[in-house]
């Protein structure tokens, strides 16, 4: 039984049903790519995976423990960039990612893992600069560089590489491949090929509404 | 859990049973109700015949409560149970029970016209009355306030029992600051004890009031299922 | 604990850095109270008569003006999402921004307050009672309003709406800070009137932070 | 008769007033529902007839 997995799940958002009967399983080190045209429920999977949107029906279980059980340990496991940046203008680079970090305490060090992941992203000169002289590149970098100042086994990426030039998305590779080895899981839903090794794909098209109704 | 997607044609069709009988006990029990009230039933010796506004004014007021509980109950159902026709039943109700707490104040001020001399008093009922019409106004905005109806009736299913505990206190608050600075003269609305023959039509009414609450109920909570329908099948075909 | 601080603390470097908000809040305080002289005539025992009146209203008024940007911006640029996301209880985050909406708006009320109570020559033994009341009245305005701030999330027209849902909730609040200022300048006791008040902020403690997250949850869906 | 049954002992202003808007109100709530539900069901109908050529 691999630790993170659903049974079928049935989606829906707002009157609508997004997608009926999906599974999935992924393992320690192990990469889904969700591929699908627009609107096939790429990213409301995304947000049933990380408890944003609960599922309508199905089984979301992590090490076969429902997750809906205990919320707060599977907030604490988990990373989801979504496409906002959560950038606060007046704050700088340095203390958005801060504070992101210091929400999941990992001691004192925080300070060193936010320069330490700056650094990987390439902003480590913007780290005082506020936010609203960021474009949309580097806010992204930002929000990036929030999940590596506090380590958690499982991303959630949704189209993470929008508004990322080559050598960032370079960067992004190499991020993902390291939290892999370190043995984390990604997933993530994206329109470019991403340069990955044995990844699964799951497309979602195949999970196309079935009118309950 | 699944019942969100159950198509509603189990209510439906109890829904086609149920509403001619409230069409018709509204219409009998009313026509017996006026009839005993307006022809058949004594003066009050104190306040002669404007004592009749009662068997409309009071059914009005006990309404208006009997509403907001309801919507409060369905509220709590929906929000726990997720059961898609509560929010709806809620939602349903709102309009009505808007109607009634704005009758029960009309009929309460022209009532008060001849006991106090003016058009409104700073009654403690009326007054709680009165912030009932708001609860009841801000839950209508509410639940129209947003483009996805579901948002709408969840939202303001917690506003309904947010408000549903704050009725109490409240009622309890002008209560109290009603007694604090008491207005000249307070003549006890509805009169000492009401004697059988004021009863009747009394209770006739309350009952006509009620199964007209339910009739209109389900007309628009049908009305709402097949909007919702309407809103599945346009998203159908934007999205194929 | 240590979230709940860090949230706080972020805010309240927020509010700090746009240090214009708040203080337009209070002018706005101001403003509104300034206004009943100009309608009711400067006569000074008429304006004695309802000044504790005037200011609580004004309070009241002025508390919500800012609640609609309480978890607004947040909503809009993503970062609520990313709260509910974390290891901390929506709850605790909740009440961490109501307690910075508190210190940015409720606080500098209170310190307004005392000097709009000369303008409106009401009496001085009211003042040390007005304070008491404003401090244990204006963290429950906050609290209730916070519910009203997460429900509207993501409405047309939230600011207005925010109003009608609110201001019916805000009576009880108003009635009991009202008469504890009267029945001091009134030579009477307020202990009755401040206990009231206190259980309000009690019941809005353990209520409403509940009621806004369960109205945040379901706005990020 | 009827004049002095419509006077109702003086108090015939107020009631009549009160038992008219009160029957307005709720014939107008009734008669609003009913069309509501009337024009929806139109619409629905229409709604299903264009769906229904339409390849599934």
């Amino acid at each position: 039984m691999s630790i993170f997995c659903g049974q079928n799940l049935i989606c829906v958002r707002g009157e609508r049903t997004v997608f009926t009967d999906l599974d999935f399983n992924l393992d320690a080190g192990g990469a889904l790519v969700l591929i699908g045209p627009n609107g096939s429920g790429k990213s409301s999977l995304l947000r049933l995976m990380s408890g944003l949107l609960p599922q309508a029906a199905g089984s979301l279980s992590w090490n076969n423990e429902e997750i809906r059980e205990d919320p707060e340990a599977h907030a604490d496991r988990m990373h989801y960039v979504g496409h906002h940046d959560a950038v606060k203008p007046v704050l700088s680079v340095a203390e958005n990612v801060a504070f992101w970090a210091s929400l999941r305490g990992r001691g004192k060090k925080t300070q060193s893992a936010v320069m330490a992941a700056l650094e990987a992203f390439g902003i480590a000169h913007l780290a005082e600069v506020p936010g609203r002289f960021l474009s949309a590149g580097q806010k992204r970098r930002v929000n990036l560089a929030r999940i590596l100042a506090a380590p958690a086994p499982l991303w959630l990426l949704d189209e993470p590489t929008t508004a990322l030039d080559k050598q960032t998305i370079g960067a992004l590779e190499a991020t993902i491949a390291a939290h892999r080895a370190g043995g984390g899981m990604v997933v993530i839903s994206t329109h470019s090929d991403m340069g990955l090794e044995s990844f699964k794909v799951l497309d979602l098209a195949g999970f196309a509404i079935r009118q309950a109704s | 859990m699944l019942h969100r997607f159950a198509n509603p044609t189990r209510f439906l069709r109890i829904a086609s049973v149920v509403q001619p009988w409230m069409a018709w006990a509204t219409v009998l029990l009313g026509g017996a109700g006026l009839y005993l009230g307006l022809f058949n039933s004594p003066a009050d010796y104190q306040q002669g015949n404007s004592v009749r506004i009662m068997y409309v004014h009071v059914p009005a007021a006990w309404m208006a409560m009997f509403c907001y509980s309801s919507m409060a109950i369905a509220a709590a159902v929906g929000l726990i149970w997720k059961h898609p026709l509560a929010d709806v039943a809620a939602k349903a109700t709102a309009p009505i029970g808007a109607c009634f707490t704005f009758l029960a104040l009309f009929t309460g001020s022209l009532w008060g016209k001849p006991m106090w001399g003016t058009w409104w008093v700073w009654d403690a009922r009326l007054t709680s009355m009165l912030v009932l019409l708001f609860l009841y106004l801000g839950y209508i905005a509410l639940v129209n306030a947003f483009d996805d109806p579901t948002r709408g009736t969840r939202a303001s299913s917690i506003l309904v029992l947010v408000g549903f505990i704050n009725v109490p206190i409240i009622k309890f608050s002008v209560d109290w600051w009603n007694t604090l600075h008491q207005p000249a003269s307070v003549i006890k609305m509805g009169g000492p004890s009401i004697d059988a023959s004021m009863l009747w039509p009394l209770l006739l009414m309350a009952v006509a009031f009620t199964t007209y609450y339910l009739w209109v109920l389900l007309i628009r909570i049908r009305t709402e299922i097949i909007a919702n329908k309407i809103r599945i099948a346009r998203l159908k075909q934007v999205h194929g | 604990m240590s979230g709940f601080m860090a949230i706080l603390k972020r805010d309240l470097h927020l509010a700090t850095r746009q240090g214009m908000d708040n203080m337009m809040v209070v002018m706005f305080f101001v403003i509104a109270v300034v206004l009943f002289p100009f309608g009711v005539g400067p006569e000074p025992n008429i304006l004695a008569r309802i000044a504790a009146g005037v200011i609580w209203v004004a309070a009241l008024l002025a508390s919500m003006l800012s609640l609609e940007r309480l978890f607004q911006t947040d909503f809009e640029d993503g970062s609520l999402e990313l709260l509910s996301l974390s290891p901390i209880t929506l709850e605790v985050a909740v009440l961490a921004k109501v307690a910075a909406h508190w210190l940015t708006t409720g606080l500098p009320l209170i310190v307004a307050a005392p000097l709009l109570a000369v303008l409106l020559n009401m009496n001085a033994e009211g003042f040390p009672m007005l304070i008491v009341a404003l401090l244990l009245g204006t963290p429950s305005l906050s609290l209730i309003g916070a519910v009203g701030a997460a429900l509207i999330l993501g409405s047309r027209r939230g600011g207005v709406l925010l109003a009608l849902l609110i201001l019916p909730l805000y009576i009880p609040v108003l009635i009991f800070g009202v008469s504890a200022v009267d029945a001091v300048i009134g030579g009477f006791e307020a202990n009755a009137q401040l206990l009231i008040l206190g259980a309000f902020l009690m019941g809005a403690l353990a209520l409403c932070p509940w009621a806004a997250a369960a109205g945040v949850r379901q706005a990020i869906e | 008769m009827i004049k002095e049954f419509l006077d109702m002992g003086g108090y015939g202003a107020y009631i009549w007033p009160s038992y008219g808007v009160t029957a307005v109100v709720m014939i107008v709530m009734l008669v609003t529902s009913l069309r509501g539900l009337r024009e929806n069901e139109v619409t629905l109908q229409s709604l299903e007839v264009s769906t229904k050529d339409k390849p599934e």
